[in-house]
């Protein structure tokens, strides 16, 4: 709780909430968010160069299978548990199916912060999950309706900023390795926690704009904000586990799992999907799971990695 | 002075940030010569936009153009986008300078 | 294309950027069903604006509306702050689409 | 409502953003009390200018005033800069609030 | 003099009255103002979580005392000497009352670079004199006039930006001491003084631009300019004095005392006194005050603070 | 090749050229500039505090005659060969005679990373070297036109952004010395190389915009965008080798003879030679120089470099 990068979410929220004139501008936000996604990538790239990267195929299949479940299972709990219409369902699916860059961000300084080691690879999977359950949740919106032009949407998704600037980080931290990186790693690595802080002011910010939506929208979409993400992270620890994944490791996996993207899906879904109402799956996937993963999820998620992962030793 | 200034419409679009391209792209096909885009924010049917987070933006598209061409593109407006988007469209007459700026492409797509 | 065109009022503000909240928020009282707002910078009587300093920027208000809601924005403006703010206001005839989207706060504030 | 309001003229100058202490300080020298900025892209006869660079941004330059200044204010822009930049004109008629604020300049410069 | 910091100040006034087009974005100003407020608030926060804050209490009480009457005399001159009407002798008193964030950072620079110490608390007097001036001001400048909406300008000076950011950072970095900073302080502790010099380098650009203000305003206003500040610095130092603070410790009270707010106090002004002209009060208080303070002020409330306090040892 | 540095450009253009929606905000881009303008003036500065700045009066007068070669033989060729008019010429013999800041950086980046020791005054030599070319350009194009208002021009230019900042670092690094400036260094010098990445970013983003330019513009500008620097390279590694610089100096001098300029110069062609065709020579400059610069050139001249040089020993 006291990981001060968690204060600045929580002092953004309360300034938000009293009304305060404090605004991040945009620009700011833009740049942070360039800044955090180059660094995730270039960060991954060099623990990639470490390795074998072959050996990473196996682990990244198993995981897109896994990963796939999450979005089906949230639209039908969306679609007939909350009674919503398949567009609103869908675009709920595609949010919860797709990862937020900076929920992973905290968890892996959430784990920094205890010391406790993960795989470096593991951006290589927020990266590999950003998008298939993007493409489900569409698909499940638009069944039957047949009139999607995937073609313009792939590319939507794939030359989009959280795409291009992941996969170049990583191309260029794994061409580089730690060594080359040596002279930009100031800007990269050592400020990075101080720059997420500033980022999650302006978060804590945006979620308190997003509670005047939240009243509207009742109970089930609160409830859905809170369990989806319990469910992911539970398939996340056992994809995980099946994998020998190390207990750091398993908890950024139910962390990425547990994460809802709201970034790169609601301007998808804003393209594919527009007669889905977007304060819907921004509201629950940045009102209630952003703040709900970062405060209590991810410690949740570390417990629950250590008992089971403890217990398979 | 209004020897030298010719009758055009003046079409201005504010919606959400995402349609940037969709819409100004359309109106060049439909013919219209240009267009101009600044950022906004504002209020209405959908509730605050201000702007403060990408998502969350307006835009302010302007586009100059002849009858024909202006009746296209609020046809366009109203059948593609109206039902689902934050979006409100005014027209207004204008005089321009230099008329035949705003004539090649439209011309080429009436001829 | 004139049929789907509805004339309205298109009021545009010009002031210092700190009466954004103030005047949006009184238009909307009055019964304006939104407003759009975008970021200026200009010189007027009161000198050079450049908004190089937050302090020292403009902003552009734009509100549509109908006649009635017009004359008490106007209203306001002229008793509230002309007297001691940077502002300089201007209206014009504009053809909307939709004109029902502007309508219903101002039937509910002339209800 | 019309009562309060006096006829003037509104310029909206589009075009390429360095030029805007030229034209502004032009439009002062004739004789406009003032001019309103702000930024935009947009694209035209001279292509794409996105504004993703400063050389390549556009802004919208407004100014209000009478009909002979307004006329002074054309004349300079064809003669001066419509063959070699980036540009583009038009004129309204706009009803203004307090029509003395645009005045003293233009009457210094007619007298 | 050759404290970079301050040659960046001067390298923006010579840019501005040279008319260089040279221009700090506004987004850049806003970036780094937020930026300064969280520093100084975070560092202030450390400082406090090493001392007992219920020690406090006297000196805060006996601070917002003798500074209120900063703006009781900034007011009595402005209005009897200066023969300004109350409007803009209250607003010069609300600008004269509050504090500059900027003008304490450059006094905590100049200190540090001399490698004279002071107590880690004197940012909460920062924020704690930020307020009662400005509403002394308002008050004065209100007189009988009685229409002033008390709990909106509360409001808007409690949630402004710069109380939420000081305040905000001082609560989190009282909550995660030193230690729990290390994480973060790349970004706001060793960039600082870097960062700092940029900002001067827009206020000099900003100051530039206030002269031609200034030319208007006369030989009272220039005078007023720097009077001001040398008597409010006296004031800070005999309470410093009383308070039994070290040297570096009093410099920097008389710094705050003797600095003017630009930011803050014009917002509020601007909407609780809208018929003050604020070009008067930005002018005196940026044109004059700012840049005597951090050329001239800042090593004469030292050298006064050595000789008062030297003395009275 | 593998310098971080340029496979952030690289990663800019592919995102560029595959229509991403990746945007470098405009005012990232100009904050990024005024950092490295003013980095580049600091760290010049504090070199010349170590040397003795009038030894370099010579060097300097040789170099910047040697340097108005390069606008003339560019206007030649332009006109003569290429068949541009006198207002296209001039301007592309603007652009040629002038510098570029970044592609400086690039190549002391470049030898830094290979351990490559060059003299710190070079950055002296990156100021003096901005103007001449830029004026003799406008010379050319205007040549018997006559109407052209050198005083307005000349202010421009001296008072311009990269200058003012250049001269300015130069300055308060010259006074500061590398003590002085070590409360801003972490800011200054260790921020420097990634920073320059995230520029370098945005310069691969631009440059994917001018491709389409290029198609338009022909063999002969492709062609003059690849020679004109080979040719300039030579004349100042010529220069170098007569002023007796080191290897690393030589293949710096010849970086900036080769580099092109398309932040100065564009704005004042724009305002001093109008009926030029803008898109001609920040096309040629940025779309083929630049790159071809950072990529083939920087590498070549210090092999040209290293053998002349090392001939002469
Ligand atoms: N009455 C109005 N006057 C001016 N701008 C409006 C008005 N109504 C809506 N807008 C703008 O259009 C955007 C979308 O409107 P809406 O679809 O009604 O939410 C708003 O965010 C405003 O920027
Ligand atoms: N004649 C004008 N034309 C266009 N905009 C104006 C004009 N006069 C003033 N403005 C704008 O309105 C703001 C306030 O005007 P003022 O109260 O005259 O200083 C200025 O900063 C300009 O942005
Ligand atoms: N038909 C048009 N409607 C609105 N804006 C236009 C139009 N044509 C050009 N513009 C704007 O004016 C700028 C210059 O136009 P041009 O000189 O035609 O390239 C463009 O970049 C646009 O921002
Ligand atoms: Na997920
Ligand atoms: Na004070
Ligand atoms: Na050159």
């Amino acid at each position: 709780m006291s990981d001060p990068v968690i204060l600045f979410f929580i002092l953004g929220l309360i300034a938000g909430l009293s009304r305060s004139d404090l605004k991040i501008p945009g620009v700011l936000y833009e740049s942070l968010s360039i800044f955090l996604l180059l660094a995730i990538g270039l960060k991954g790239g060099a623990a990639l160069a470490q390795n074998n990267p072959s050996a990473l195929l196996v682990p990244i299949l198993v995981v897109t299978f896994t990963a796939m479940l999450v979005p089906v299972l949230a639209f039908l709990i969306a679609h007939y548990v909350g009674g919503y219409e398949r567009a609103d369902a869908g675009s709920l699916a595609a949010h919860y199916g797709s990862v937020s860059v900076v929920t992973f961000a905290v968890g892996s300084s959430y784990l920094t912060r205890l010391s406790v080691p993960f795989e470096g690879f593991m951006s290589v999977f927020l990266v590999i999950l950003e998008i298939p359950g993007l493409l489900i949740g569409v698909a499940l919106a638009r069944w039957s309706a047949g009139d999607t032009r995937w073609g313009v949407l792939m590319h939507e998704i794939l030359a989009g900023k959280s795409i291009v600037l992941l996969v170049g980080g990583l191309m260029i931290g794994y061409v580089s390795g730690e060594q080359g990186l040596a002279s930009i790693s100031p800007v990269f690595f050592t400020l990075f926690k101080g720059l997420l802080a500033i980022f999650l002011l302006e978060m804590g910010l945006v979620t308190a704009g997003r509670v005047a939506d939240l009243k509207k929208s009742g109970i089930f979409l609160i409830s859905f904000g809170v369990i989806m993400p319990l469910i992911s992270a539970a398939i996340g620890i056992v994809t995980a586990s099946l994998l020998g994944l190390s207990v750091g490791g398993a908890t950024l996996l139910a962390t990425l799992f547990a994460s809802a993207s709201y970034i790169a899906a609601p301007a998808a879904i804003r393209m594919a999907v527009p007669e889905a109402n977007p304060s819907l799956s921004i509201g629950a996937s940045l009102g209630i799971t952003f703040p709900f993963n970062i405060t209590v999820g991810i410690p949740l998620y570390y417990a629950a990695s250590q008992w089971l992962l403890g217990a398979s030793l | 002075m209004t020897s030298r200034l010719s009758v055009r419409k003046l079409i201005t679009v504010i919606c959400e940030s995402c349609l940037e391209e969709a819409i100004t792209s359309a109106a060049k096909e439909i013919g219209a010569s240009g267009y101009t885009v600044s950022d906004a924010r504002g209020s209405g049917a959908h509730g605050l936009r201000d702007g403060s987070w990408p998502e969350n933006a307006n835009i302010r598209i302007e586009i100059l153009c002849d009858e024909a061409i202006a009746t296209r593109i609020l046809d366009l407006l109203l059948e593609t986008y109206y039902s689902h988007y934050t979006m409100v469209t005014f027209v207004t007459d204008v005089g321009v300078l230099r008329p035949e700026k705003f004539q090649h492409r439209a011309s080429q797509s009436q001829g």
